[in-house]
């Protein structure tokens, strides 16, 4: 007997309505072989439009269902809920994406009206041709993995692991901590970043249902929600994490330095600034967790000329040890949260600044070590030559706002700046000129920020620096770099002078990251951000069930930001390991035995390992647990025996048939 | 200068102006302008400027025509193209500068800078050989536009002339019936838009 | 690397007057190097700023008309003048990039029997020694080193910007490699990418000779004793505008300025009369004597 | 009346179909002339499905994936990348031009792509002029 077609058109208020002649296309719905049932709503993902939907099934006996309205990846779950609900097998569902494909892009009300025509008839051709598929559900392995240490991935890790779960923490870097943990002062509020991340970390170190897996790396990545299998190798430090009691003897006596020893005139090296101590066997701060040194292969001398061996001879504990190999795991887990932050856009690509050429031009980054109480200077703000500055220039959007390089705002640049001129008016008499486009401060307690330092005396001038030179003209310029800039609001050119000058640069995408998005198959936009599964309702989610991301891998953001993102990633996580079991693509391939010659092809084809060989038989099989559904061994198929589960030969074949004609 | 205006009425304004600015290729990017200095900062001229680029580009938008027209200050560009590349929003500055002094010879506006008149003086110089003849340049150049400057660089002139860098015949080309037609040809269809 | 067999050659009105010793060098160095050059036949004025400035799709037309006669006989069309340069491949660029452009300059360019496809690659004759050559293949033909000779590279404006692939519009560092590679020493100075005035001298001389004066301090500051540039319009105008800059703000330079392609020559031993020596007018003659 | 032509439009569910739904979330308006299916991925794409497109009227068939690499199923794109010459060369041998077949990688953040393209080979086939393939052939069913 021929199937039975509810077709359901949805206005969406006027987005399809507006466009679309809904009447007419109701008119042209009636017209098409099976349709037993139109019927056109305001909004049909709505409990009442649902409604309709699930009495009709009921009432009229309905076996297929077309619903034309927005986009699949919006509303699929929806209607095939409904159906479920009415008792109707929910693969039995099509929909005709008649919004984000038709009346949200047409310029014209009757082509629109066409379109839609076109692919609702499309839709109602394959849906009787689809067939009921039971679901499938696979078990949730309880277990979590976040990759970043950062305060993104340190948030995530701890809200999981007190929720009771276990969570792998995969980190990079000898230490976690991140960027936070560089920095001395966070705005508005100018608490202390370390006061207030320290804890946190040494939390980490110590939660027993926490496994820190620092200095590593995941290699490899396979599987799916519920059941991903990572290969991590945790790179070796040399230094035995066991034994090692952090007690800092090894690198006391290291003769050997990481970076540039100051010397002569260069009291402080400004790019050499280090929080950690500056040699080959160090910790990159000193509340570094784990508290365990790590030494750096290129200035070792061991490993240039196989002598030295000092660190091993203070080591009270015998801890280190040049020998030692990296280790490779498997790790099982349910769900991954990506927290792999950002890296500083590189100022040298933009020589009118000066940065590399001119000492005491640096960038953010440096002057937030050199703030740091644990840095080389202890925290004063200080010129190469060991002087402290009498004025300073901070300058806005480096490498932001910038389509000759990133052409988004980085977002806490403008706040950061502010937090620079604070301290530096706290510590030096110093005068400080600001340079901003446009001041963004757009967060909670952000314009009081601003407002304070108004009262604080910073000069602020409105006008983006265009070039930085170290040659007077005048002579109040002799020994200074001078800024160059169109005071804006003066309408006048002006040639500041100098001693320090701080460049905000850009927060960008890191180089890891794009490999993690290679190995987790994540989409990034242009600029290299993951991209989020939906921008405003699915902030935390990617295309990828499972896989999560938080912090500023997603997007520029602040502190508060990141933690409020990762809370959410994290809350995520451990609603599926919560739910304990999920249902996963019931759409696979089936191999029809009857057909197959057992050519093999599909075999190596498929990326997933998911087609087996029965050699008795002489036929392919496919293992539904592994089966993605892609389809590509379908097409590749010589004798057609392969079909793919809701996208068949002859389903697709009536879409286009039917969008067509 | 023209005079200030008590209160900008929105009447006076030509609303149209930045597209007729942004229709000329090169132009096109005028409207993502977000006032941010760097041109006017890189730029070796503009501490003169009445109005610096990127005032100009502001009352272009704005719809300032005469203003901006009449200013002097359009002819100060050395097309030294610094603005160019570091503007962050890749608009052309130094050829919207071009576009503007074309726009303003076009329209007749009185000419307040000698940059006008030298280059009208090039363009008359090239017309008739083909090529430049800078001593027959020059000549037209200062006695049209500053005697006074003649005498004043007379001696360089002199010097140049003693090295044998002052040539007194200009050199033709030859096919020069051709060239001009084809010189006439461009101005024809340049001036049909 | 090594330079073509042969390049076509667009002088420019300048190397035919003011700037004949650019041209001679640049003729006698790529000869030396072995590569014949190739005058365009009956070429015309590039149409360069001054023209452009009040008629541009003219002045694109009459650019076309060289690159039309350039495109029966060759591809790499070689302009030593920086203004010419820009001229031509801004003319090149737009009739690439907007059909409508490429349109009207053939339907001028018909009046004289000509067309133009767009196949031609307009080259500044540095960017022959950057990419074509490289300074150390240059490094072998050099045979009186230039030893000790502190010389300041000025770019100029146009040989650089807009983008281009000879060198970084900010921060240009390739003739400094050229004029270690003829075993000089070349000094840094912040004003060597920036304006020297010359387009405005003629009609602005104070801002001109101002831009002149501070180019100058920096180069002087430097320690530069002499100066090279690929522009014969800043060469004209750093020579001989510079004692009347230092005049007028109380300062001394004395520094020559020459054509880079006359320091390789030199360098390379070729005759200083084929490079088109003693043209200048602060005499190089003082500085160079151990090499001259 | 002007020529309309009819484009087919196979979309992997995972990157251009996506970028299509951004094109429309982002309100950006291109030729109404494309009609577009989901594919999970664009290795499913069966050289037959284009040339049925074809049979049924179609004046163009537009396949769009993944970006090289970013492949949501690892390497399905690569997949169709290789069935394409193949394609082509059928194409050829039934008189259909090369230019009303394209094979495009739009990302999921690439809604502008999706319109430039669409625009792009609408005109493209405009040109072109109908297919009429529907009458030159009858032939049923491609597969076997």
């Amino acid at each position: 007997m021929s199937p039975k077609i509810g077709v359901y058109i949805c206005h969406c208020g006027t987005n399809i309505a507006g466009k679309v002649a809904i009447d007419e296309v109701v008119g042209f719905a009636k017209t098409l072989p099976n349709v037993a049932m139109v019927r056109e709503y305001k909004f049909m993902c709505s409990e009442p439009g649902q409604n309709l939907i699930k009495d009709d099934i009921k009432k009229e006996k309905l076996d297929r269902v077309v619903v034309a309205s927005c986009s699949p990846l919006m509303h699929e779950k929806t209607f095939r809920g409904a159906c479920e609900a009415a008792g109707l097998n929910k693969y039995l569902l099509h929909m005709a994406n008649i919004r984000e494909h038709c009346s949200w892009v047409t310029e014209e009300n009757a082509p629109a009206t066409e379109k839609a025509k076109a692919l609702i008839r499309g839709a109602v051709a394959k849906a009787a041709l689809l067939e009921p598929l039971e679901k499938k559900e696979v078990k949730i392995h309880p277990h979590v993995m976040v990759i970043g240490g950062g305060i993104a991935g340190i948030q995530a890790a701890l809200d999981i692991a007190d929720s009771g779960r276990k969570v792998y923490l995969v980190e990079k870097d000898p230490s976690i901590g991140g960027h936070m943990a560089q920095f001395d002062k966070t705005f508005p509020t100018l608490d202390c970043a370390a006061c207030i991340l320290t804890p946190k970390m040494v939390q980490v170190g110590q939660h027993p249902n926490i496994e820190l897996l620092s200095y590593s790396v995941v290699e490899k990545l396979e599987g799916f929600v519920g059941n991903f299998k990572a290969t991590v190798r945790m790179k070796s430090r040399y230094v035995d994490l066991k034994k090692c009691n952090g007690c800092g003897d090894c690198w006391n006596k290291c003769p050997a330095w990481r970076v540039e020893k100051p010397k002569g005139e260069k009291k402080v090296v400004h790019n050499a600034l280090t929080l950690g101590p500056p040699k080959a066997i160090y910790m990159p701060t000193l509340q570094s967790i784990p508290a365990v040194p790590v030494i750096d292969k290129e200035s070792c001398i061991y490993f240039k000329n196989g002598k030295c061996q000092i660190c091993v001879k203070t080591c009270p504990t015998g801890a280190v040890d040049h020998k030692m190999v990296d280790v490779v795991r498997e790790i099982e887990i349910g769900s991954i949260i990506v927290a792999t932050g950002y890296k500083l856009f590189d100022v040298t690509k933009m020589p009118q600044y000066g940065y590399g050429r001119y000492p005491n031009v640096l960038t953010g980054l440096e002057f937030e070590h050199l703030n740091c109480a644990a840095g080389s200077t202890g925290g004063q703000v200080l010129m190469e030559n060991g002087e402290p500055p009498k004025s300073i220039a901070i300058i806005h959007c480096i490498g932001s706002r910038d389509k000759n390089y990133h052409e988004y705002c980085s977002r806490v640049c403008c706040m950061y700046a502010l937090k620079f001129a604070h301290l530096v008016k706290e510590k030096t008499h110093a005068e400080v000129y600001d340079f901003y486009i446009d001041m963004r401060a757009f967060g909670k307690g952000f314009e009081e920020f601003y407002n304070r330092l108004l009262e604080e005396g910073v000069r602020f001038i409105r006008g983006k620096a265009a070039q930085i030179s170290n040659e007077p003209i005048y002579p109040e310029e002799e020994g200074k770099l001078i800024v160059r800039v169109d005071d804006t609001l003066l309408g006048r050119v002006r040639r500041v002078p100098v001693d320090m000058v701080v460049l905000c640069s850009a927060i960008e995408a890191t180089q890891d990251a794009q490999d993690v998005s290679r190995l987790l198959g994540l989409c990034h936009s242009r600029d290299g951000f993951f991209a989020e599964k939906h921008p405003k309702l699915a902030p935390v989610s990617t295309a990828i069930d499972g896989v999560f991301i938080a912090g500023c891998c997603q997007s520029p953001k602040d502190i508060p930001d990141t933690v409020a993102q990762a809370s959410g990633a994290a809350a995520q996580a451990m609603m599926l390991a919560a739910r304990g079991a999920i249902e996963i693509e019931a759409a696979t391939a089936l191999i029809d035995e009857d057909r197959c010659t057992g050519c093999r092809i599909c075999n190596d084809l498929c990326p997933y390992h998911a087609i087996e060989f029965i050699s008795d038989k002489k036929v392919s099989r496919v293992n539904d647990a592994l089966c993605k559904g892609c389809g590509t061994c379908v097409a590749a198929c010589p004798c057609s025996a392969i079909a793919a589960k809701q996208f068949k030969d002859n389903q697709l074949l009536a879409e286009i048939e039917g969008v067509l004609s | 200068m023209l005079k200030k205006p008590d209160i900008q009425r929105e009447g006076q304004m030509d609303l149209g102006f930045v597209n007729e600015v942004a229709a000329i290729p090169g132009g096109e990017k005028i409207v993502d302008c977000i006032q941010c200095g760097t041109c006017s900062g890189s730029c070796p001229t503009s501490f003169l400027m009445e109005d610096s680029p990127r005032s100009l580009i502001y009352k272009v938008r704005a719809g300032l025509r005469e203003e901006v027209l009449k200013s002097p200050d359009i002819w100060l560009c050395t097309s030294c193209y610094l603005c160019y590349v570091r503007c962050p929003k890749s608009i052309k500055v130094t050829d919207i500068m071009y576009a503007l002094k074309r726009l303003s010879c076009k329209g007749r506006y009185p000419i307040q800078r000698r940059g006008y008149h030298l280059a009208k003086s090039f363009m008359k110089v090239v017309n008739n050989y083909g090529r430049n003849q800078e001593t027959e340049l020059l000549l037209r150049f200062f006695l049209r536009a500053n005697p006074i400057g003649l005498i004043r660089n007379a001696f360089i002139g002199f010097n140049l002339f003693i090295r044998g860098r002052m040539p007194i015949f200009p050199h033709k080309i030859r096919q020069r019936k051709e060239f001009r037609a084809i010189v006439a040809r461009a101005e024809s269809i340049s001036n049909s838009q | 690397m090594a330079l073509k067999k042969e390049y076509l050659y667009y002088p420019g009105c300048s190397l035919h007057s003011s700037a004949t010793s650019y041209d001679d060098s640049s003729r006698a160095v790529l000869e030396a190097l072995g590569s014949k050059v190739v005058e365009i036949d009956d070429w015309n004025c590039c149409g360069a700023t001054a023209y452009m400035a009040i008629k541009e799709m003219t002045a694109f037309t009459i650019s076309a008309r060289n690159l039309a006669i350039a495109e029966k006989k060759g591809d790499h069309v070689v302009a030593p003048c920086s203004g010419c340069y820009v001229g031509l491949s801004k003319a090149n660029n737009y009739i690439k990039e907007f059909p409508e452009v490429h349109k009207k300059v053939n339907t001028a360019l018909a009046e004289g029997g000509l067309s133009y496809n767009g196949t031609v690659h307009v080259r500044h004759v540095m960017d022959l020694f950057v990419h074509d050559l490289g300074a150390d293949e240059l490094k072998k033909f050099v045979k009186k080193p230039l030893k000790d000779l502190k010389v300041g590279c000025y770019y100029g404006c146009q040989i650089i910007r807009p983008k281009n692939e000879i060198d970084s519009p900010e921060y240009p560092t390739t003739m400094e490699k050229l004029m270690e590679a003829c075993g000089a020493t070349a000094v840094d100075f912040v004003m060597k990418a920036f304006c020297c005035g010359g387009a405005i001298l003629g009609t602005e001389e104070a801002i001109g000779l101002r831009l002149i004066k501070n180019l100058m301090q920096s180069a002087k500051r430097n320690g530069a004793q002499i100066l090279v540039t690929p522009c014969p319009l800043c060469q004209m105008n750093l020579d001989a505008y510079q004692r009347r800059a230092a005049k007028k703000y109380g300062m001394k330079f004395d520094i020559p300025i020459l054509y880079f392609t006359q320091l390789i020559g030199l360098a390379m031993g070729i005759s200083p009369k084929k490079l088109g020596f003693g043209k200048e007018i602060v005499s190089a003659k003082s500085v160079l004597k151990q090499f001259l | 009346m002007p020529f309309e032509p009819k484009i087919l439009g196979i979309f992997c569910n995972w990157c251009s179909y996506t970028g299509a739904d951004l094109a429309g979330t982002a309100r950006i308006k291109y030729a109404p002339n494309v009609r577009i299916v989901r594919v999970m991925c664009s290795g499913r794409v069966d050289n037959s499905f284009v040339l049925k497109a074809f049979q049924e009227g179609a004046d163009g068939v537009l396949v769009a994936g993944c970006h090289p690499g970013d492949c949501h199923y690892i390497e399905g794109n690569f997949k169709t990348m290789g069935r394409v010459p193949i394609l082509k060369e059928m194409l050829r041998q039934f008189g259909i031009e090369p230019q009303r077949f394209r094979l495009e990688w739009i990302s999921a953040s690439e809604g502008d792509r999706v319109a430039e393209v669409v625009n792009q080979m609408t005109e493209q086939v405009r040109k072109l002029g109908p297919l009429k393939w529907k009458e030159v052939t009858n032939t049923k069913d491609l597969k076997t």
